[in-house]
């Protein structure tokens, strides 16, 4: 597919604070939602940064697009300086938008897709499980415990089959997310094996998890990466993650969603 | 009255000479921040441009540093991508085909570990249609000689510079380096060697600390300086180099809006580079060169020469 | 469990020895940034600061530079103040008396157009009460030696500061200039000239333009350029020369905050200064003096050392 | 008198655009009410820059101060990013400021004011003028045009005689301020002269005017200069202008209020 890539102010029409720190941002954007694949990103600068520091834009993937309105979400966590001047801009001002980027999840027609996802890591998966409504699929959601888990009624709304566990037990299973999917995996045929992807982002250390689980049992596996960016689109080359031939792939074109064993783990 | 003034007011005149390489205006992209040019063509007119300097290449394919690679810091950008290319031979087979299709003016940024490699270089681009000129970066460091940077050895700088003018017919524009007590010295070294034409600033050469981890944030633990924040000095450079040397300076270093481009036309350089500005923003240098014209207009300059302040 | 963990966590020991200048914590106010200290006396609690370096003083006083002298650049400063000051007597009658009355340990911060000024400024400082050490900028031009300035040649660096530390019984500290090749080779030899400690960096050489008025903003064209922007080369710098001489380095350089003092302090820095940040905000070194600490009991460390990173 | 500086967070208690591009803060600061006096300013920190660019503080004069409220109010204009970013800031927000600094207006107690206020210039003046209250005095306003004369009212309310004048004379005299005082000037005894003290601020052109007026007449004359200042404070000699002695005096400790006579024209 040719890339269709926009770059442009783009119209804040909604930021709420759906858990403290936690946001939502909903901006006007109709390109991006004709043009958009769940897993993918956008480089992000705030409007209401005076100068130029912080200098560069900030990858948020895509939360969830909405084609009719023209609108596309971002849930964003404030870390730093950028999203902090992000979590304060009101509706009816500005961001500048660049995307969408990169290579979002590759779903096959065939395939039952597994979602995995842990804290903040649910952001691109909403947009996928959505892309799914209708299909066999599986949302496996993990929080530390139940006042972290985000976005469970916007993944209820999908009808996808949801499983829920938060570590100190305090919602769902009380567990990991990797050891819900063990369960799952462990109950299946292996023929019923071959025909699922896992797609999966969260931190790092889950996804390593979840990638190892794969392997034992089998399964194929995509996780979303996040590393340090400049340009988001492919120019300066500093987003190199270790691929498993002793190269380097790069998170903004290569990624960030990769076949997990593409990667040095 | 009004309407007389406004039509006094022509369209300036954009072109430059940078010796025997003439471009329709004076806003370039620069090395490592533009890739090939392919990726940045659905977000830009690449058209619309000077030129395209691409991605530094070397005589093989190079993997790079380890990551991190890159790390912000106040206005300004560290970078330590270690020069990962595709190779003289991907550039030519692969990447220089879609810059000759598409018409791009395309200056090639080399670097080598000898003089030797220089050369080969050169040779390897000599006549290939579609390469407009050659960009020698020499601040990488030279294996060679023992780690001496090419870049901060006025003579070393001479002979790479000797080499690659030697090795083909190609205008050499030689990039240098701010990692130096005296860069008039090496500017000096570089005319002498037959360069066409001097580019300026690379990166300043930085680093930054994870005081979480308790270790240098780059894999390679130094990495260059570029963006907003060292704009102050290449503008210093810039000015100086220009009342040095007799070949025009192509002035870079922090380049983010047409008013940062002035700066540098005005201190003595013919024609500018946008680097991290690009990263920041790809449109960066379509508005830079509206802005240019927009105040050239405004303030009645028909040349981009006569911008320059002459003292 | 929890409050057995607080108790160990006792007040890190926050003394620095700078060869034989031991100072309370290794929290400085840099010279040129904090005037005489008088002029911030009702803004921050100076006795809780390790020392005040005073602005530069020359043997005459000086009248500085025609304005402007100042310019804000992205995230930096650019300064050409042309070091205005009361000269050694007025220093001496009218700066130190107060110091004194007041306790505060003062470094006072040189310069001379010659080796021989310098060495009479160290003369002239020898065995006043107050003086706690010397500064010795060797950033200004080398008049006598047809203005190349003693900070950029190993040679000439050397000889003033043999010269100082013969003319004088206190702890000599040289600061170094950003502006040369390998800040190293110099460092190296002002240890051998018998530096007790270096200080690093001092500003790093800029320009602005004024693009409407066509000209350099600053009265004295170039100026030095301070502030965030030149942090990741200052801690650069203090990193390569901690690895070359083994006299302890005190670290200088866009310090605004308790992190970036921390990235020096890792980077081998045994104390810093904060110069353009009190400037900013005249409380600035306090904040950063209070967040080490808070740090430092964070993480367990009991001493400014113990924050080097050894590889 | 003793500096009593002080430098805090200060909420901000109004901000309004009187005229396009023209602000009044009002902030919420006792200290400062209590121990400033007309013609002295603060250096500003916006809040809402979320970076360290702009890197510094900007100067600018105490417009008015209510003791009572314990408010200082800034009367300041849009020029660039520093007063843009005031400019977005809301009640509720806070600036860091630092004052009150510099050598106010020194105004003797058997003297005849006269002030004299081109532009935006007129911000020291309102304070001055609130503290000759019951004084004889006289404030000499000027603009290019009645949209830009600015604070008629407050300067009317402290009851002093208010000429005003605008160039194109679409409100009050028609033309310079310099015309307005020359006339003022002219009409009166050698003897009042002596007894008039000018205090002006203004764009540059018109101080040099009315300085050169007053030398003409040979009346004393206090004006306030702007020059770039990067600490406000005394610290980095960066805020020099000439002396009439051939040396530099400094903006933000030995003035902004100087006696005339000091300065090289
Ligand atoms: C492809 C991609 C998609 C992402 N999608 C989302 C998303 O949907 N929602 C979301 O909340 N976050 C997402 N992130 C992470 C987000 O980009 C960072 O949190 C953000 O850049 C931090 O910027 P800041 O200025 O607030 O923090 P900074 O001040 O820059 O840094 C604060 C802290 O965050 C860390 N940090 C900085 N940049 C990154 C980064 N790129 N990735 C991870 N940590 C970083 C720093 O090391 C530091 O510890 C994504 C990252 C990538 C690469
Ligand atoms: C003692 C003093 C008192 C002042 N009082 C007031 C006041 O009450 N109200 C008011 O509106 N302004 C006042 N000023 C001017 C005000 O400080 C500047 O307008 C402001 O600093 C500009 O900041 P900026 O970031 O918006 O503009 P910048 O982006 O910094 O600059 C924009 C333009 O303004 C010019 N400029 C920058 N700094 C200054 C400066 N210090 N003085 C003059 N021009 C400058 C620049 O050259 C440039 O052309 C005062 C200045 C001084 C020195
Ligand atoms: C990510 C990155 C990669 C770069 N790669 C090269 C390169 O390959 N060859 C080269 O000569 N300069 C390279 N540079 C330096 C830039 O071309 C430019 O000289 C420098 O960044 C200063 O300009 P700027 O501040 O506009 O970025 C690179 C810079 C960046 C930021
Ligand atoms: C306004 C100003 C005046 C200075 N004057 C002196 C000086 O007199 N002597 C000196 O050695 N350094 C002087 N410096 C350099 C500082 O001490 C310091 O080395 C430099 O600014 C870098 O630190 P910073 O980024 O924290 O400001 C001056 C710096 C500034 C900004
Ligand atoms: S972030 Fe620049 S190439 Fe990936
Ligand atoms: S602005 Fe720093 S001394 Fe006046």
């Amino acid at each position: 597919m040719e890339n269709r890539r926009i770059n442009k102010q783009a119209k804040i029409v909604g930021n709420v604070e759906i858990r403290p720190g936690i946001f939502v941002m909903t901006i006007l954007c109709p390109e991006i939602t004709t043009s958009s694949s769940a897993g993918q990103f956008c480089m992000i600068r705030p409007g209401n940064i005076q100068g130029l520091d912080p200098l560069l834009r900030r990858p948020l993937s895509i939360h969830l697009t909405d084609q009719e309105k023209g609108h596309v979400q971002f849930l964003y966590r404030v870390v730093g300086r950028g999203t902090r001047a992000l979590s304060r801009q009101l509706e009816g001002e500005f961001i500048e938008v660049l995307g969408p980027l990169g290579r979002g999840f590759q779903v096959g027609e065939d395939e039952i897709p597994i979602l995995v996802g842990g804290g903040l890591g649910v952001a691109p998966l909403l947009f996928l499980a959505r892309q799914l409504v209708g299909r066999r699929a599986i949302v496996i959601l993990g929080a530390i415990t139940k006042s972290q888990l985000l976005r469970l009624e916007p993944f209820r709304e999908t009808g996808l089959e949801i499983l829920v566990s938060t570590e100190d037990g305090s919602f769902g299973n009380q567990g990991l997310v990797t050891e819900v999917l063990d369960r799952l995996l462990s109950r299946l045929e292996d023929e019923a094996k071959a025909n699922v992807t896992i797609f999966s982002c969260g931190p790092y250390p889950m996804l390593r998890a979840v990638y190892h689980l794969c392997s034992v049992h089998g399964v194929r596996c995509e996780v979303s990466l996040e590393t340090t960016m400049a340009c988001g689109s492919g120019l300066c080359l500093g987003c190199a993650v270790k691929a498993k031939d002793g190269g380097y792939l790069h998170v903004c074109k290569d990624g960030p969603c990769f076949r997990a064993e593409e990667l040095a783990w | 009255m009004t309407s007389h003034t406004e039509k006094e007011k022509k369209e300036p005149d954009l072109k430059v000479k940078l010796g025997p390489l003439i471009l329709k205006n004076p806003v370039l992209l620069a090395s490592g921040t533009c890739g090939y040019g392919k990726e940045l063509k659905d977000l830009i007119d690449l058209k619309r441009l000077g030129a395209i300097v691409v991605k530094g290449i070397s005589l093989e394919p190079r993997k790079g540093n380890p990551p991190p690679r890159i790390h912000e810091t106040p206005c300004g950008l560290l970078n330590a991508i270690g020069l990962e290319n595709v190779g003289l031979e991907a550039f030519k087979n692969e990447k220089l085909p879609w810059l000759r299709e598409h018409k791009l003016r395309t200056i090639v940024n080399i670097l080598g570990n000898s003089v030797a490699e220089y050369q080969k270089m050169a040779e390897g681009l000599s006549g290939l249609e579609g390469v407009d000129a050659i960009e020698v970066n020499i601040s990488c460091p030279n294996v060679k000689e023992g780690g001496v940077a090419f870049g901060t050895d006025p003579r070393a700088a001479n002979e790479v510079t000797r080499a690659v003018k030697g090795a083909c017919d190609l205008p050499v524009i030689v990039k240098l380096s701010p990692n130096v007590t005296d860069i008039c010295e090496i500017a000096r070294a570089v005319e002498d060697g037959g360069a066409d034409c001097v580019s300026l600033i690379n990166t300043i050469l930085g680093m930054a600390i994870d005081i979480e981890k308790r270790r240098p944030v780059l894999g390679n633990v130094f990495g260059g300086l570029s963006g907003p924040a060292i704009r102050p000095v290449a503008v210093r450079m810039v000015w100086q180099v220009a009342r040095t040397v007799k070949i025009p300076v192509i002035g870079i270093g922090g380049i983010s809006n047409f008013q940062d481009a002035l700066e540098f036309l005005m201190a003595g350089a013919s024609a500018i580079q946008v680097g991290t500005a690009t990263l920041v923003d790809p449109g960066a240098s379509e508005k830079i060169l509206t802005g240019i014209v927009d105040f050239m207009v405004r303030n009645n300059y028909s040349s981009i020469g006569e911008l320059k302040i002459r003292d």
